[in-house]
């Protein structure tokens, strides 16, 4: 069985989840027993519907932090494969903003290695979004619930 | 010293980077934030709120004691809010 | 927004993981912010590689509590939507044995949605598996860490 | 009244079903085991490890304490391996 590595993708381009998905599983060698796909998409406000997100970003540190979290979660949660994508620029509602696909033995370990690649990434990847809707842009705030998510993947 | 500026700190000085010749007393991101205020009344107002800056030195993320005298990229950035 | 209700598919025949996904995402009405699927695989064993693997099952209590699973996390996370396929009869390695997929506003409902759903489908849905190889036809023992995994979803 | 049998339980006895008159003093799941048991070899071997044995009276999982006097169909089977 070829050893996976994590695989991270910085784009603008829109991606199409089910395919990228279906690349994934594609590259199961028989050993994965449990996949998980997280795909974050733009949402909008009912009370406010939002008309484009853009996502500002840092290229080099994204990179880098995208890469260490894939690579801790793949070695923590001994993870058959990673994939990681993630955008930057402009999108519309419904488009995918970010996907991460893990492949693991057993369900928990898929779970728990996508579910952590997430908690970090939203307070520790230097991305930032704007909302543009009819009342103006907006730079959306970074929220307590997502610092304190992490906390759930504390060793010690 | 490079220095880089992101979201609305990028926004609110009007400019994305800095290219600046540090004095010799400067080891810290807090004695850089200090510097980098008393000389830009604009800076001053973005780094306002202390806590809200987050900063990394030569790509990976840093605490404000962090020590920067060999440092060649400095970025200043809000909250990141990705995913 | 038309309120979506959980589906339940029980079937023999085989299903493309990320066609169904497709499927699932084009639902979305924009009030979507975070989608997980999960896919549970037929994994085969390196020390006794797996031919076949049957599922035997009870149709009417399987359908009844694949739907209790699905209603109980569609209220408790707040789900927007929930699909949710497992299938029956004889499957090679790699082909998909279930998928549950969830979506949501935020992602920590997504990913517990579709974690609670496993969880409890693993111990209290009627399904049993014979694995078949090279030793004989061997009906799969059920695992202690499974029936501890659902003590995590406990309220009190 | 219907007796289902699930999985290698009813690989050992060789038949998925019975259909039963039950005596008027079995009141639950426990009591139609032991009758069961008293009347079949196999049943008997089967049942041996209760613990093991997960019951579903009308199409829902029960204990083994649960009363069964209007049960219409009550299935035996093993720990379940779906997933």
């Amino acid at each position: 069985m070829a050893k996976n590595s994590p695989l991270v993708r910085l784009q603008a381009e829109i991606f199409d989840p089910a395919k990228e998905y279906n690349q994934f599983l594609k590259q199961n060698t028989g050993a994965g027993g449990a996949a998980i796909c997280f795909t974050g998409l733009v949402r909008s406000n009912p009370d406010n519907p939002i008309v484009k997100l853009t996502l500002e970003h840092y290229p080099a540190l994204a990179q880098r932090q995208l890469e260490k979290f894939a690579n801790i979660a793949f070695e923590r949660f001994k993870l058959q494969n990673i994939s990681l994508i993630h955008r930057y620029g402009a999108m519309a509602v419904g488009e995918p903003i970010v996907q991460v696909m893990t492949i693991s033995a057993h369900r928990q370990a898929a779970f728990d290695g996508a579910n952590y690649i997430m908690d970090w990434l939203k307070t520790d990847a230097p991305f930032w979004k704007i909302e543009q809707s009819a009342k103006g842009k907006n730079w959306v705030e970074n929220k307590a619930c997502d610092e304190n998510a992490k906390h759930k993947w504390k060793t010690d | 010293m490079k220095i880089l500026y992101f979201a609305w700190i990028k926004e609110r000085l009007n400019r994305s980077q800095d290219d600046l010749e540090l004095p010799k007393n400067i080891n810290n991101v807090n004695e850089l934030m200090a510097w980098l205020e008393s000389n830009d009344e604009q800076i001053k107002l973005a780094f306002e709120n202390k806590e809200l800056i987050r900063v990394a030195v030569d790509e990976e993320l840093v605490e404000h004691d962090f020590d920067i005298t060999n440092a060649k990229t400095i970025a200043f950035f809000p909250p990141m809010t990705g995913g």
